[in-house]
């Protein structure tokens, strides 16, 4: 059974729903203090919540911190690494993703579900979609207003539209360029969404759709 | 404020006391700290049945779940910071009930934030209606608990103001609940947390007293800069404390500071405290021990530990980064001795900080149902009026600010009748709170039964079976002889309803001197209400289907 | 008249600071020697005005700055019609 | 030696600034003539060093600005041992 990580910086705060989730698709999961090492795992999540409470930019402080040496190292590898939320901001601010997540187009907290259409089947996290396919999940941050100069470099797996799959400006809730809400790097292997699947991974909770994101990665990190 | 108080003080030590000894004492006999004018009332309240583990009496209240589950649940007000400072106040009004629950031993797990407001047309009262909810927002956000329900009410006679109550669970098993009080001498009072400045200071007596008209510009030392990155380091580490069982009584620092955390902790069943108050870590230069003492400064837990654990505690407490520092002991004389170097600078019997006397103030009845004008206003037009007032829209422009669902266990969310907690796999927790205010002004008994009512029935709304209770007492100056009347009628009020139910109150708070040049506001009640409920078996009201029959049942 | 306005809202003194002890501390890990760092708000704005600075305090007080625990000081220059 | 240094962090030209705009909307509803109005990030330190500039310029570019957004302007002045 493979075996994740799920890292916790000071102020991260959905670490334990994170690594349910993770167990609950057929995973291993330990939560590991950013002081510690990721030897011995198969692949990194980097769950949701305020790592350093957002201060100076969200995620910009622990994208700096020592783990993330390891964490490149791991992606390097090949192995999964999935970034959620205020992860997906750590990833783009540590470059292991490009562009960066802006304050929302409505500068506040924004906490509600959303639709999201799957554009890319192909990486480590989408296996279990199909193509086109539109889950619902929710979001919650403040920072989620995906940027880039340079589109050539991401590819897009996760974009917000409504429930029939068009993507338009009503269904984009921050201001994220082409109603980007997750992507991946060449590879395939290090993804950052700002949906958080873990909030919907189970039943009662409102919709089971995030679950796949991690029964893809437990799935591809067996191969 | 207490009449004989200086007579009463002297007596009983057999001396002046100097200066330091007087501002503990002050702050110890404020009303928010010793609830001097209220306690005598709460006693009425009904306290105890099947669901209670532990009522009223320490930092939050404890009910049974089910055998290997309690929840814990507390209810704070931050009335006066947030009117001075919304933002600040209302955060660190979180960051306070917060504590109460983990001071427990317990998980914080979901919080509701019953806010109130002057009009909307008014620029002031938007800002604080505005900032109040960023500060809840972000700094219940960035705990990482969620913030699933409350109530956002608007009235005339809070022009200026701000009610700002929070209400708080925690989950844990039974076996890890920690006292806030310690039962053996020799343990050590250990500090944890942020450094102690001098924000806050003479905070307790402060919501004590009715704000000044320029409160905005005096009050600086009323309210504190919130800090929700220390909060959560320390939610953590006392967690992780706790499980190590090493953890023999733990309380949070709020109003009073280090002065009533530690004499309450070592006085309630007897026992003493020497503190060693310039080893308190200082935030800023040249404190003073009377300063150290009273600071109200956030973000700060007292652990009572036994010396050979000491390594062991430090060690979590490092891992999360937080300083921590040894501030006293535990004697076994029930005395309260402060040090400053090798200077001994207080030295009082500790009953004195902690069995304050209580007061009973002069009440005068008030014709209930008060003449207002019933408005003479069409039906229709009294239809259009109630839909669009700010009390009757939606409040999704509050609950959309808010993490709802982090941790992962939010089932019915913000915007229905109460929200309902995943427990396990087979039962959720409902929570609600409610308060009426226009009904409790007009006629208090009524308006306080109203409140436990409507939580009741917000609860069997989503299927829930009502567990307990807990209220938070919002009046003006007590010294008021009508007020004080509301005041204790609303007590009965909130012991009959709860009675009928066969409910018990398992905590609460009492906020009074709730005035702003010189208008007292209505009394205004807000109970929050527990309730479990079958996942399977929960309820939502929007209709399911075409052709189904709608009937209204009651009388 | 246009005006340009620097305004600074600094903390008062002696307030707690999480964010500039969090940034000064993440810093002083890269390895620099900082003894102090703040972050106050910086706000830059053009606007037009009779009276510029009667205005800008204004704006502080109003909605900029709360003068419970906060100081602040601004630069104005004018920019012509 | 000892320095202080005065950051300021731009949003590059362009990027749309949703705080800015939002806190100048607000002080046009309360009346005033506000043209455009932007909050930088903003920071003060004092810090020791042998080479201040570069040492300004790495921070900026490590940590306190993101290149991908960001432009970053600043100010030092020697504070004497
Ligand atoms: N300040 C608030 N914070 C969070 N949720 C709120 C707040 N105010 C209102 N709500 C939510 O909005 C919904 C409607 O509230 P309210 O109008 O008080 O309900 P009702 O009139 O049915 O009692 C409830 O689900 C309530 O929890």
């Amino acid at each position: 059974m493979p075996k994740f990580a799920v890292i916790v910086f000071p102020g991260t705060n959905c670490d334990f729903e994170t690594a349910e989730a993770i167990k609950k698709a057929g995973g291993k999961a330990e939560r590991v203090w950013y002081k510690e090492s990721l030897k011995d795992f198969d692949g990194v999540v980097l769950p949701g919540g305020f790592s350093y409470a957002d201060y100076l930019r969200a995620g910009a402080i622990s994208a700096r911190a020592e783990i993330m040496e390891e964490v490149k190292e791991l992606a390097k590898d090949g192995k999964p690494v999935l970034g959620i939320c205020n992860g997906f901001q750590i990833l783009t601010e540590a470059k292991l993703l490009s562009g960066a997540l802006r304050p929302n187009k409505i500068p506040r907290f924004l906490c509600r579900w959303v639709y999201l259409r799957v554009a890319d089947t192909e990486t480590a996290f989408t296996g279990f979609y199909k193509e086109g396919e539109v889950i619902r999940m929710p979001i919650a941050h403040a920072e989620g207003n995906y940027y880039t100069n340079d589109l050539s470099k991401v590819r897009i797996v996760f974009q917000y539209s409504d429930e029939n799959g068009n993507i338009n400006e009503e269904a984009n809730p921050n201001g994220s360029i082409l109603n980007i809400a997750g992507i991946s790097n060449e590879k395939g292997n290090v993804l950052g969404m700002m949906p958080h699947p873990e909030r919907a991974s189970d039943r009662w909770l409102g919709s089971e759709d995030g679950l796949r994101v991690f029964k893809s990665m437990v799935e591809y990190a067996k191969r | 404020m207490f009449p004989h108080k200086e007579k009463f003080v002297r007596e009983k030590l057999g001396r002046e006391p100097n200066e330091l000894e007087w501002a503990m004492i002050e702050v110890m006999w404020s009303e928010h700290a010793s609830y001097k004018s209220s306690r005598k009332w709460l006693k009425l309240l009904p306290t105890k049945n099947e669901h209670v583990i532990l009522g009223p009496g320490e930092d939050a209240g404890v009910v049974k779940f089910d055998e290997n589950t309690a929840i814990v649940v507390g209810i704070e007000s931050h009335n006066h910071p947030s009117a001075v400072e919304p933002y600040g106040g209302a955060a660190t009004g979180v960051g306070g009930i917060v504590r109460d629950i983990l001071c427990m031993g317990a998980r914080p797990i979901a919080l509701l934030d019953p806010i109130r407001f002057g009009p909307l047309e008014k620029e002031r009262n938007r800002y604080l209606f505005e900032y109040v909810v960023k500060g809840i927002a972000d700094y219940g956000n960035r705990i990482g608990v969620p913030t699933v329900g409350g109530e956002t009410e608007f009235d005339e006679s809070l022009d200026g103001y701000t009610l700002v109550n929070v209400a708080c669970i925690g989950i844990m098993h039974p076996n890890e609940l920690v006292h806030s009080y310690v039962t053996e001498s020799g343990l050590l009072l250990v500090l944890v947390g942020n450094k102690t400045g001098r924000d806050g200071i003479y905070g307790v007596t402060f919501a004590s007293e009715e704000l000044s008209k320029n409160a905005e510009e005096e009050d600086r030392s009323a309210v504190q800069i919130p800090d929700p990155f220390t909060e959560k380091l320390l939610i953590e580490a006392t967690l992780e404390a706790v499980k190590t069982g090493k953890v023999k009584a733990l309380k949070d620092l709020g109003g009073g500071g280090l002065t009533c955390a530690s004499s309450e902790m070592a006085g309630k069943k007897g026992f003493g405290a020497v503190i060693y108050a310039d080893k308190v870590l200082q935030r800023e230069p040249n404190m003073t021990a009377m300063e150290v003492m009273i600071s109200e400064s956030q973000e700060r837990m007292l652990f009572a530990i036994k010396k050979e654990d000491l390594e062991d505690m430090s060690k979590i407490f490092e891992k999360y980064e937080l300083e921590w520092t040894v501030v006293g002991e535990i004697i076994d004389k029930p005395r309260y001795l402060v040090y400053w170097g090798k200077e001994k600078v207080a030295d009082l019997p500790i009953d004195l900080l902690t069995e304050v006397p209580i007061i009973e103030w002069e009440a005068k009845p008030y014709s209930v149902e008060r003449d207002v004008q019933t408005p003479e206003i069409s039906p229709q037009d009294a239809f259009l009026k109630v839909l669009s007032s700010p009390n009757i829209l939606s409040k999704e422009w509050v609950y959309r600010q808010y993490d709802h669902e982090v941790q992962g266990r939010t089932v019915l969310k913000p915007g229905l009748d109460a929200a309902v907690l995943k427990i396990n796999d087979e039962y959720g927790l409902a929570f609600v709170s409610d308060g009426n205010p226009s009904y409790s002004y007009l006629n208090p008994y009524h308006g306080a039964m109203a409140c436990v009512v409507e939580a009741v029935r917000n609860l069997t709304s989503v299927g829930a079976k009502p567990l307990s209770l807990v209220d938070n007492l919002n009046f003006a100056s007590p010294e008021r002889p009508e007020v004080y009347w509301s005041f204790i009628e609303t007590v009965k009020g909130l012991r009959d309803a709860a009675n009928t139910f066969g409910l018990a109150y398992v905590s609460g708070n009492v906020s009074f001197y709730n005035e702003v040049g010189n208008k007292p506001i209505k009394p205004t009640p807000v109970v929050a209400a527990l309730g479990k409920v079958k996942l399977e078996h929960i309820t939502t009201m929007d209709f399911k289907d075409e052709g189904e029959l709608i009937a209204i049942v009651g009388v | 008249m246009k005006y340009r306005a620097k305004i600074i809202v600094r903390l008062k003194e002696g307030l707690n600071d999480p964010e500039g002890r969090v940034i000064g501390k993440t810093l002083k890990n890269l390895g620099y020697k900082i003894e102090d760092l703040k972050v106050p708000k910086y706000f830059e704005l053009v606007f037009e005005s009779e009276n510029p600075e009667k205005d800008v305090k204004e704006m502080c007080k109003r909605l900029l700055a709360n003068p419970v625990i906060h100081t602040y000081e601004y630069q104005i220059e004018p920019l012509g019609e």
